[in-house]
């Protein structure tokens, strides 16, 4: 629950760059990577991992922790992608037969999962990018300068504001809760978050009657609208890496195309 | 040769329900398809199925909203109530916890279309603050976990509670909610995995089988938890739940 | 400038009325603390005056005409009377600091240069401008609390109420938070506080309103309001320290250079 | 009684240690006061006390032994070793005030009997009979502090911590507050509290720790603390009022009477 991507996207090193740099980078790198071979994907996944733990500065372990989660999914759905099952007899000899069924390792499924790691480790990558590099505040303005509807901005912009807010209750409830020797079994546990819950959406709402007031009382009149002045500083070494880079990959994914004309 | 192979493919298979093993004692997030993880066509084809809904949602919240702006900032509080509830552990019936998926509550105490918009946008939060889920594969989410989802455990409610019977309504339809969040999710990786012999049934048998493990029991303790939560609200906070009701009012007016 | 006429307020859903019959002026160019026991209605008082609640009786004036509860006259008094909250967390809605203190003027619809202007020289004001882009939910406590004055002084409003500045807040930023009143102060805004911290009202105040169910049943200088025995036992609030010592040893005048020595070194640091 | 080693502590996500390199016992059958500017590892301490956090370096000892951070230790530390968080509203975490008082002891799973006997006793010290099946959510902020230090009293704790038990309440209430705490005492839990409030520190405590940036800096008696520069202007704390009073008028024997009665005056209506 302690929300560390945000943290680190706040005081990354490449924070200052204009966040449309960065967002339309992952994004060309996102589409390449969806359609590229394997061979490019690696060498996306690589690359980004050079931006992100060198030129961010984010903690190589804390970046490989990250991308044990699509790891995790991944190994979660492998035994479904390759595994067989059959019932009409052995289709070839290695099958394990049990029952009136027989067990087979797929060699479609095999190559499927190949590419389903892949992909899925490169696509990360490129959305790992923008979470650890961009802060939340840049994101808000750059969907406002592409015109995202007004209510979905604000409802973001709120919704960011209280999941810290309502987090934090969350955590007091429960440390409160652990400091009276809550949570000593099955029962207690059930019978603490329950409380846990109707308290959070009791505070909930009594937050929404307190900034309401607050809202108002500096003159609210329907729309959540702030300004700020952030100036970014476009940096012309990482922007042609990112460019030269980027035509190198593109290249390479091409040419197996190219190729076969 | 023969011998050899047959051992090597046993060897394989054990190691495969090693992996699953490890992977099942943190299903943390299975119920999220990961970034990347489908082709592009389903992809698409599930951001397409899901965006309708999503416009709708956000259509019916604008209106409300000119109406009475305060309610922005509710809506705001909710998404965040939403978010916070899904990142909770909870303990599940086996010994392991889990997050709760919360579109049931979600969906009784602010409505389901109110809650297809929230749902999306705490799926959203989930992938940038937590890195589960992705933005590729945030249409398929949003399907099975903000439609499907919230309608059905709405629908189980409505229809318990016209005969009356809230509590079994309740549970149900937290439970239900969770569990068909699951079932869908189960049926999109089928239907973009399809089983070499057997098809989309035969791959669908096999995700649904092995997600079922961890999901059934934590449908089961999503279930009873949001029947203590129920409990203690209708016993506490009428006023609280009058206050909510203003957004649902609101939205089946508009519908 | 702000007069309360007879007012009277229930919330909705309770009995009893948090204010009665309440008629007072704000002083002007004075330094005013409210003080009362917890729930005598002061919080209730500050947000009559912002215009949050409408009072079921009586009339509100600012400036000699009476409020009117709608958006434009409502939009008019909370430009002039700013109203700060006691949890900073409950006042602060926008991503980053600099978006938080601009909400106010965004809301008016003021020019992008002025805008600008006001949003920098607040920042400035109140030395926050290292934080204009942190993130809200970065802040510590004591940055908090100076976001949500800075907040509300961007609007350079003519009279400013605090409810609860000092809580939460540690001896040293009590101290800070002085020489921000005083500057505001300066500037020619009237402020008002209220409070539970009686040495704070002693050192600060010039002007005390004692709160009790709902009714203002006192106000003096802080010397004659802590002389009344009803309010300090009779309403069991004391009588700050500094004050019953200086009082005990009034006529003693050898000691009393030694005295108000102690008393400046308190303040030392301002 | 309760003894840190050598602890380091630091919160996930961040890179700066709360707590490094403390050593310290809590005093046995003293009145301690932990003094120190926000943020400065009170908290923490309090926190790591009570078996809340585990410590990354170090270790913690209680009675002698070290604290294994299982769930059978930690559930025999929680019971000798209470802590009253400084917000009641996150502490109180049942519906009715019986039932929020019954907590501990139903996760304890004590019999039907002595539950009955041990609620009922503490409802009848802490004063809170009548509000027995009040829903929390009804309560006043001064009701909820007491509530929050009953909740902790009924499993009989041999320390009792309290985190900044003066704020949010008003004089009158600290003055209760002080009776309650006397009453502890009397039954022989050894109290230590974390504070702002300097003027309660020294009219209560008799036994003064400094902390500052996670480090125990300073212990003392109260006049030996604030007699140290590096405590009053160096971490901008500054010295109680009556004490600075007393100091300056120590020698002049003749005002000495006056001024102990003016200081009297002040905790009178204990």
């Amino acid at each position: 629950m302690h929300h560390q991507i945000d943290s680190l996207a706040y005081t990354n090193q490449l924070r200052s760059l204009p966040p449309s740099h960065k967002v339309g980078f992952a994004i060309a790198l996102f589409i390449l990577g969806f359609v590229s071979p394997m061979g490019v994907q690696g060498a996306i996944a690589l690359w980004l991992a050079i931006w992100i733990i060198l030129y961010a500065g984010i903690p190589a372990k804390i970046y490989g922790q990250l991308l044990l989660i699509p790891l995790t999914f991944w190994l979660l759905s492998v035994p479904a992608l390759i595994l067989g099952v059959s019932f009409s007899g052995n289709v070839n000899p290695v099958d394990i037969a049990w029952g009136s069924r027989y067990f087979y390792l797929s060699q479609q499924g095999i190559t499927q999962a190949q590419t389903v790691l892949m992909r899925a480790i490169a696509l990360s990558s490129c959305l790992y990018f923008v979470l650890l590099t961009t802060p939340f505040a840049d994101i808000l303005n750059l969907l406002k300068a592409w015109r995202f509807p007004t209510i979905i901005i604000e409802l973001l912009a709120l919704m960011y504001r209280f999941i810290f807010v309502l987090t934090d209750t969350v955590l007091e409830l429960v440390t409160a809760q652990k400091s009276r020797l809550g949570y000593r079994n099955r029962r207690s546990q059930f019978r603490s978050l329950g409380i846990i819950i109707s308290q959070l959406l009791w505070r909930t709402l009594e937050n929404y009657r307190a900034c309401s007031l607050g809202l108002i009382s500096r003159g609210f009149n329907g729309e959540l609208r702030f300004w700020s002045d952030r100036q970014y500083q476009a940096n012309p070494r990482y922007m042609v890496e990112a460019i030269a880079g980027y035509f190198v990959l593109l290249l390479l994914a091409i040419f197996p195309y190219v190729d076969k004309l | 040769m023969n011998k050899k192979s047959r051992r090597l493919s046993l060897l394989a298979m054990a190691g495969l329900s090693l992996y699953w093993v490890i992977g099942a004692a943190r299903p943390a997030q299975a119920m999220h398809i990961m970034e990347g993880f489908l082709p592009v066509g389903w992809a698409v084809f599930w951001w397409m199925v899901a965006l309708p809904f999503f416009v709708w949602g956000v259509r019916s919240l604008a209106q409300i909203t000119q109406q009475n702006p305060n309610l922005k900032l509710l809506l705001g509080l909710a998404g965040a109530f939403s978010f916070v509830l899904s990142a909770l552990k909870i303990p599940s019936v086996t010994g392991s916890c889990s997050h709760p998926t919360g579109t049931g509550l979600g969906a009784v105490l602010f409505g389901p279309g109110v809650m297809t918009v929230l749902g999306s946008l705490v799926l959203v939060f989930q992938s940038v603050l937590l890195a589960h889920g992705g933005i590729t594969t945030l249409g398929a989410n949003a399907f099975s976990m903000a439609i499907v989802g919230p309608w059905v455990a709405w629908g189980v409610y409505r229809l318990f509670e016209s005969r009356q019977q809230h509590k079994i309504g309740i549970f149900l339809a937290a439970a239900l909610g969770n569990f068909v969040t699951y079932l869908v999710t189960s049926i999109q990786l089928a239907l973009a995995f399809p089983a070499a012999t057997g098809g989309v049934m035969a791959s669908f048998g096999k995700f649904a089988g092995i997600f079922a493990l961890t999901q059934v029991p934590l449908a089961i303790s999503e279930g009873l938890l949001t029947i203590l939560v129920w409990n203690w609200l209708q016993a506490y906070a009428q006023p609280e739940l009058q206050t909510l009701k203003s957004i649902k009012g609101q939205e089946v007016v508009q519908s | 400038m702000l007069e309360f006429d007879n007012i009277e307020y229930t919330y909705p859903c309770n009995t009893t009325p948090a204010i009665k019959n309440l008629s007072w002026q704000i002083p002007v160019g004075r330094r005013c603390a409210l003080i009362g026991r917890n729930g005598c209605g002061k919080t209730t008082l500050f947000r009559l005056a912002n215009g949050l609640y409408q009072p079921q009786k009586g009339v509100i004036r600012y400036q000699g005409k009476p409020l009117r509860y709608n958006r434009k006259s409502l939009s008019d008094l909370r430009q002039k009377v700013g109203l700060v909250f006691q949890n900073p967390e409950q006042q602060l809605v926008a991503t980053t600091v600099i978006e938080d203190i601009s909400y106010g003027l965004c809301n008016l619809g003021v020019s992008e240069g002025e805008m600008r202007d006001r949003v920098r020289a607040t920042l400035a004001d109140f030395d926050l401008e290292d934080l204009a882009h942190t993130p809200i939910n970065y802040l510590s406590l004591g940055q908090k609390k100076r976001v949500s004055i800075a907040d509300v002084m961007v609007l350079a409003p003519q009279l400013l109420l605090l409810d609860e500045p000092t809580a939460y807040l540690d001896p040293y930023q009590v101290r800070q938070l002085r020489r921000m009143l005083n500057q505001i102060e300066k500037k020619g805004t009237t402020i008002a506080i209220a409070t539970h911290n009686l040495d704070f009202v002693y050192a600060w105040a010039n002007w005390v309103c004692v709160v009790d169910r709902g009714q203002i049943v006192a106000e003096d200088t802080p010397e004659g309001i802590f002389r009344r025995s009803e309010v300090v036992e009779g309403l069991g609030l004391g009588c700050p320290l500094a004050m019953s010592i200086l009082e005990a040893l009034h006529h003693d005048t050898p000691t009393e250079q030694a005295l108000k020595d102690a008393l400046f070194f308190q303040g030392k640091l301002d």
